[in-house]
């Protein structure tokens, strides 16, 4: 695929139109076979609130991967976040095609994997990079022989574009930027006066429009039996998820009781509300990191960093990686 | 308590199971605090939904998904999450135009005849919540009236305005309106059990579309009514203890 | 004071320009004389990092109520979160003057309290409500006596004001809004053309200017000695935190250790970086209740909704309350 | 190692001893992530303060106090409660604009002679932060430059753009460059120790203004370096351990 300048990658959400009344209650059931909760004396129904509700399936990993399809938006976070690498090894097995990537608000390994394994059209970002292993290789590569589009930004724009689809406005504002070349490469981006200015006094202000990924994908510590994922203070995964279409997660474990019922864990809980589908993944994140649970895999990272500097050693890596990476479908 | 005793729905049970039809088939039914009526009806709504539906009450411990904030409500809203919503209103007029603000004319804002509490969300989750369920126990011309005194939120909008949502029922203690958007206009729907057409005319100050035949209100089977009087009962009672209370009695009280 | 309209209730956050360039160093020190960390060889630094830094002072709640000055705008939670009611009970002492109130986005007791105190000069709010208890009757009175201006909005469009402020930008975009008589009553609002709709389409759409309130004020479960405040999911108070020029709380207890070292109680804390000044308030929500905490005092709520009906019962109820709520200055 | 060879500082060193007294009074200095350098000195200033200055260290455990996401840094420094933080460039060129993003020909954007990682944050922190120090270890013609490539962030604006912040200063390997907005133009402040006036102007790709006499960039005195080497090793090895055994060696590792 050639770079270009697309007119405009984020299209807005439709919202379907309601629907017409109706007024009949749905036919007679017998209680306790439609409701899922326990009806005996004992039971308390306060606490199995959720299941009462629609849960997000757990499926395995290759499931969760299929879910996304060739051409997909899709936000992923940065390395210090949780990483969902189990997946992006499905996604090259089964080679996804034309992924628009958004880094949330940067992005490393996750990027340059999937591209030097052909499966990115496009990449909306602040920074691609490996960090303290360098220069993204495949990144850089596929750039320079113009196979695929680049977006581009700055790290508070591309928090802003998602704090849009958050809010459901069609743009936010948002200082600085002005005098910089992103305008010039980003000609969604528009420079307007400030409606509220004093009279007579121009302030022009950046206005960057809503990003609204199809899929918002990562890995975190933990889910509960009902879909709800514990993130702590990675909220920039919370963020991902309220702005995306659907979002996939897959975690380290699924714990016992409610998260949202604890009121210390449920400040750092996704509600299931957000969650379209969780897959259990030990170990997902890794070769990355994930905060409190596993360190980074130093040599691992680095090993990637030195293959991936050519198209052959890269391929080399992938074989290899993808033959460890197994997981079953 | 004879039998026929019991079939007989209080004022409240008429609008819970006039508005928990009107949730079927729906993801996402969210409810205000402060909202017994609307809120019975959709626990009731997703216990008869096999566990499709997902229901939120701000306010309740229990029934709260919202980790972010205050703001999380509306931002759910505006990503198109919710599918259903109520809203009330110290004045409702014909065009489905919502008070919640005070009663006197505007240019004498904010000096009031009656002060209302104010808007709460609805100048907001009016326009992005596909099915808003307006609902009002008290049903006279001093609450149903021709043209509010202060728009809230208007129940329409000029077609340019981006407006995903909107009214869609209007329930009171005597009867359902359905609200037809294109004429911007209240249809009586049905009536409650021993409530006449008339009565409704009289009591009602704006004015509404009336089909030849108009229906009663269709009352829960007894199945459904055993499940609002009991497990529902008893989950309303953790949200709203003084409502339940008031509806069913000591027997709910935990 | 009358009501009337003013023209900005808003005025823009002015950041000072920055200081000249000095290369010199510091006079010499010796080391262990101004570093506050420990040096000797058992000594862990990172776990004292906090000690390192400016920690905001622990002082009572008479020495907090005294930083809030006639005329400041404050920005109080709803009575669903936590409620400074310790500090409010201090203000109508000294019979602050001219406080300009806003709810986040609504507000009930502390509303109407400092109001029939004659604290209150005007008040911003998406509602003013004892909510089961009825409506604010010092509220309605003093509205209908013209003796406070009143800004109704609605819950998200204050909730966007504050975040405008959090994020630096002078406005919100919001939906909704159009043809509502808020409108009207809010000359401050206006509604511009989408910068970015398609092409000849008209997509009106309101914008809301940032709300920075120069005090946010509240009452929390619990602050370590660092100064960081734990909230939870009562995220509001993290909003109105970062929105505002400082933040004053009061606590139940302050907890040894650092709220921020533990990745659960870090997801729900405010980071001292945030916090102004604090005071130790056991129960200093009460009668309000204070989640996960103690419950509301319904029958004292419910004495003051009687008292207040009308100005001389709310005296009564005043002296009897202040009589009461003597805390040490 | 004799006491002279003790008091000879690296680069890294050299830089740091630079950077740390322009945060002195500072409320709030936060360092961006992969910043060891500027990372240094603001824990060393921050030793030096009293307790008055709080340093937020981006992809540090234990100096970050940001609890609500990716977003916070950079809402914090909209809010004004960020008074120095720290940019590079793969490019920076004499009006102080700096270029992240890549070398080339802007016309021929995205394929670049040489792709940086990115403009991260820089397009805004530059704006709104009142003291931004530039830092670039290789101080040659191809980093200094007469004109980026590529303006990520451009180092001044038109007296209409909303811009309370700006570069304060440039630090390298071998001097430091103070930066003066009316006329946007550097100035050669100091060199360091073995460094002359003379190979900066043979290594610096843009023009700038040299004073009659420049002096040597002031060397920390016996004590701060020893603080240096110790404590604020120890606590740098913490966050950046592959930059602390480059510079201090492997007495530091933990």
């Amino acid at each position: 695929m050639q770079a270009g300048r697309p007119v405009d990658p984020h299209p807005q959400h439709k919202v379907p139109s309601p629907a017409r009344i109706d007024l009949r209650l749905p036919p007679a059931k017998k209680t306790p076979k439609y409701c899922r909760y326990p009806t005996g004396k004992g039971a308390s129904i306060g606490t199995e609130k959720n299941m009462l509700t629609s849960t997000p399936p757990v499926i395995s990993v290759g499931a969760l991967a299929a879910r996304i399809a060739n051409g997909a938006k899709v936000v992923l976070p940065p390395d210090y976040s949780g990483c969902a690498m189990a997946v992006v090894a499905e996604l090259m097995r089964r080679r996804v095609r034309d992924l628009h990537l958004i880094g949330a608000p940067v992005i490393g390994f996750q990027a340059d994997q999937l591209i030097g394994a052909g499966c990115v059209a496009g990449i909306e970002a602040a920074a691609i990079t490996l960090g303290e292993h360098g220069l993204a290789p495949r990144f850089t590569a596929a750039l320079k022989r113009g196979e695929i589009e680049m977006w581009d930004a700055t790290c508070p724009a591309i928090h802003a574009g998602l704090q849009a689809s958050e809010k459901g406005v069609p743009f936010m504002p948002m200082r600085g930027l002005i005098g910089s070349d992103l305008l010039r490469v980003r000609p969604d981006w528009k420079v307007i006066d400030n409606p509220l200015a004093e009279d007579g006094k121009r302030d022009p202000i950046a206005i960057i429009p809503a990003i609204r990924p199809d899929i918002a994908l990562f890995h975190a510590a933990k889910a509960d039996a009902h879909g709800n994922i514990w993130i702590g203070i990675r909220r920039e995964l919370m963020l991902m998820a309220h702005a995306s279409k659907s979002t996939l997660v897959t975690v380290e474990e699924i714990v016992e009781g409610n998260l949202l019922d604890d009121p210390a864990l449920a400040a750092g809980t996704i509600s299931s509300l957000y969650v379209t589908a969780l897959a259990v993944a030990p170990h997902g994140a890794a070769p990355i990191g994930l905060a409190d649970c596993y360190d980074a895999d130093g040599a691992a990272l680095a090993g990637y960093a030195t293959a991936a500097r050519t198209a052959d050693g890269f391929r080399d890596w992938l074989d290899r990686h993808l033959e460890r990476a197994l997981v079953p479908a | 308590m004879s039998t026929q005793d019991q079939a007989r729905l209080s004022n409240a049970e008429n609008m819970i199971a006039a508005i928990a039809p009107m949730l079927r088939g729906l993801g996402h039914v969210a409810v205000g605090s402060q909202s017994p009526i609307p809120g019975s009806a959709a626990l009731l709504a997703q216990a008869l939904s096999g566990g499709t539906m997902r229901v939120s009450i701000l306010g309740s411990r229990e029934q709260n998904p919202f980790t972010d904030g205050g703001r999380e409500l509306f931002d759910c809203a505006g990503q198109g999450r919710i599918d259903a919503f109520f809203l009330s209103g110290g004045q409702i007029d014909g065009a489905a135009n919502i008070n919640l603000v005070g009663t006197g004319d505007i240019e004498t804002y904010p000096r009031h005849q009656q002060r209302f509490p104010g808007s709460f969300g609805s100048a907001y989750l009016y326009f992005v919540v596909p099915r808003v369920i307006l609902f009002r126990e008290e049903h006279t011309p001093r609450t149903l009236v021709r043209a509010v005194d202060f728009i809230s939120a208007p129940g329409t909008s000029a077609p340019e305005v981006y407006r995903p949502g909107g009214p869609h029922a209007l329930v009171t203690s005597r009867c359902v309106f359905s609200f037809d958007k294109p004429t911007a206009r209240f249809t009586l729907l049905s009536v409650h059990p021993g409530v006449t057409v008339d009565e409704v005319r009289a009591c009602t100050g704006f004015d509404y579309a009336v089909p030849p035949v108009v229906p009663q209100t269709p009352a829960p089977d007894a199945s459904t009514l055993a499940l609002l009087r009991g497990d529902i009962a008893q989950m309303v009672a953790k949200t709203y203890p003084a409502f339940a209370l008031k509806t069913w009695g000591n027997s709910i009280a935990q």
